[in-house]
């Protein structure tokens, strides 16, 4: 038997594989977590799409101001050393390659770093993509972060996106509640999976053909 | 002399035509010149192209413009957030167009009109939906979409402080989209808590220089829609 | 007989034609003393290329900042509501149509508003061409200051520009020490000129067909 | 901890290779990295492209690199200046190659390379020599010119103050270049009048975010060189 890790753990997971001194975006959702679990031994630098560099956290009910908010329009704060700047300089810097990691979360990955993550197609609702396709082709590394599978036990990592795509071969590494996953020009490489799980086990819960690396280490 | 500062609201939005197209500013509620868009519902311009980032919240500011039935086409990034349904009636019932764009590359579209380019190549959007039928190219070993300008006659944006020359400066992430738009349109009219003596804002500070500025109205205390 | 403007008088011509409230680009050369002839009950903003929105007058020795310069590299200082930006902003001012009037020296003129004044296309001379391009395209108008006439006596108002162009169908207005004369979509029109001289002497020292205002104003 | 600033200018200016592609900040003097410059020279880097709105004056910085013979190509708008004898030598030797830029395309080539897009369509140009044999196209009826990015290895830029963030501000007209060059280069170096504390410059009137520079260095007094 094996467990899966909670939303927070896999938050804390990623919060722990971002190096000091990096520059990074949070994805609404899942990502928005990590900002939590971040080392506190470790300056990282937030950046909002909506033209903020140092986001801090959420701040006290009496402190909250509506223009300082985030990408997902929730209070935040500015760090000590944060700046501010207009649209076209913030979206420069995601597409100009600056940031060092986006993390978003994702409907669908596909073997080869296909990510689908605005869009169910269903007809009739009004596309909405948000900053997620300049995030996408910009940051030099894209994390995804998502539940291994469907709620329905569908696989979400798949040989080919069925879902509208947010971007090609942009992804480089998944965080889901029971692996972590490279995306390499060989293919999907599991780096780390939760205790007690098989390799059949996994790879049943995923669409795509996965390699293993020689001693993948314990997710907890 | 050069006096930028119109007396009232009516007087900042007069000659907004039927079928402008309108840059708003605002990122959500932050940066959303509610007021501007109230005086243009009273002004009474129809047939609208509205850009902005989202497509409005509950039913003030843009969400009432849109149930105005003023609005033609919207073209913004997001049009959902927690109580858009006024926009999403309208969609649904077929009543506004809406023409989804990358966020960045919105942003983009409008510097490259302020600028007097005449296209660029990104790479956002290369192989989705939301590039098909445009022109792509392959550059440098990348693949990249053709973007064409994106000019507004006329943009409503709130600022933070200006002075009479039409200079600005922002607050915090209200910023956002608000200097782009003073570049992209023809037109650009902007509402501000405070004026301010000329000379009072830092020449090294200024964010948006008032070249980029034709009308400016005061309105102390805002009020908030997204 | 008639005589010819001054540099002085070029420049005060042109000052005048300036409205209140114009944002304009002056360039090298002439084009610089029109910043002495402003009339003083109108507020004229004055753009240079390098980063420099309500550019002010030459300091006293004693006040120059080398790091407040025009774009011929001479001290200067900012006005009252002036405003400082990086290069891409202000070729964006430029190039995007904000500038009212760029007012530039030239070497020829022709009658469809070629301009030609970045070279003399000398072999073995280093192209160099600093802004002049970017404010030919983009002022909503463009003013030629210029002698009427080369040392030589040659036209310097051409059907075909000879010299290297600067920009096609760019020019709004030429001045002259000798005329003023519109560009207009039907050719040359001469709108003043100085006193004394006959339609037949101005066209003689003119390459390009001029047609003549109705009741052409003196220069003077 | 971050902290970019490096204690010498030889740690500032460590790691450029031979062959190169270097921006320079500065108008004329205004903004010049004089010391850099220097510091590059006895650094040693050879067959250097260098991206300057000039190409020099009198002897010293960049005037200096180019008369030690490091230069391969200027990429500049007006290589021409009061005292521009070495370039100019050089030049007619054959020592030196030039490509020349309109000086508003040059910034907009290094924002593109700063901005991720793969090139754009400018008007400037169009019809002139330095637009022979570039791609033109006709766009909304008005003719324009294709134009790369211009990216840089390194980029050695003056301004005025900076935290140990790398946040920057600049100072008057010296301001020019630097921005732009920053965004547009793999390893940016900064050279600073004043060093000071996290926390010390306003956020609102940060030009350069610290994400666009990798390494400060201070130069309390630096020499002018155009």
């Amino acid at each position: 038997m094996h467990r899966s890790l909670t939303r927070d753990e896999i938050a804390k997971r990623v919060a722990n594989d971002i190096p000091d001194g990096a520059y990074v975006n949070l994805g609404i959702g899942l990502p928005v977590l990590v900002a939590n679990f971040l080392p506190s031994d470790r300056e990282v630098v937030l950046q909002s799409e909506n033209g903020i560099l140092g986001m801090g956290p959420t701040p006290p009910e009496n402190e909250i101001d509506l223009e300082l908010v985030n990408a997902g329009k929730q209070p935040v704060t500015l760090v000590t050393g944060g700046a501010y700047f207009h649209h076209a300089d913030s979206f420069a810097m995601m597409r100009g390659g600056h940031l060092d990691i986006a993390i978003l979360g994702g409907f669908q990955v596909s073997a080869t770093g296909d990510l689908a993550n605005w869009s169910l197609g269903k007809p009739g609702v009004a596309p909405a993509v948000g900053g997620a396709m300049d995030l996408a082709v910009g940051a030099k590394s894209l994390f995804i972060m998502m539940e291994h599978n469907m709620k329905d036990g569908g696989a979400k990592i798949v040989e080919r996106c069925t879902y509208p795509l947010t971007g090609i071969g942009v992804v480089t590494r998944i965080y889901t509640d029971i692996a972590v996953i490279d995306v390499t020009p060989q293919g999907l490489l599991v780096t780390d999976w939760v205790a007690g799980m098989t390799r059949e086990t996994l790879q049943s819960r995923t669409q795509a053909k996965l390699a293993f690396a020689a001693s993948p280490r314990a997710l907890n | 002399m050069i006096n930028k500062i119109v007396n009232s609201l009516a007087e900042a939005v007069a000659g907004i035509h039927d079928g402008a197209t309108v840059l708003l500013s605002g990122f959500g509620g932050a940066g959303m010149p509610t007021e501007l868009i109230h005086a243009l519902i009273d002004q009474g311009a129809r047939e609208l192209t509205v850009v902005n980032n989202n497509a409005g919240n509950g039913e003030t500011g843009l969400a009432a413009l849109l149930k105005a039935g003023r609005v033609r086409k919207m073209v913004c990034s997001f049009p959902k957030s927690s109580n858009s349904y006024v926009f999403e009636g309208l969609y649904r019932e077929g009543k506004v167009e809406l023409e989804c764009v990358p966020q960045g590359t919105m942003a983009e579209r409008m510097r490259a009109a302020g600028a007097g380019l005449g296209g660029f190549y990104t790479p956002t959007a290369y192989g989705t939906q939301l590039a098909e039928g445009k022109e792509t190219r392959e550059i440098n070993g990348r693949q990249y979409v053709f973007e064409l300008p994106l000019k507004g006659d006329f943009a409503l944006v709130k600022a933070e402080r200006a002075d009479r020359w039409g200079n600005l400066i922002y607050r915090k992430a209200a910023r956002n989209f608000g200097p782009v738009m003073c570049m992209a349109a023809a037109t650009t009219i902007v509402q501000v808590r405070e004026i301010v003596e000329l000379g009072r804002l830092d020449p090294e500070s200024i964010v948006t220089p008032g070249i980029f500025v034709k009308r400016v109205v005061g309105v102390a205390t805002p009020q908030l829609s997204s």
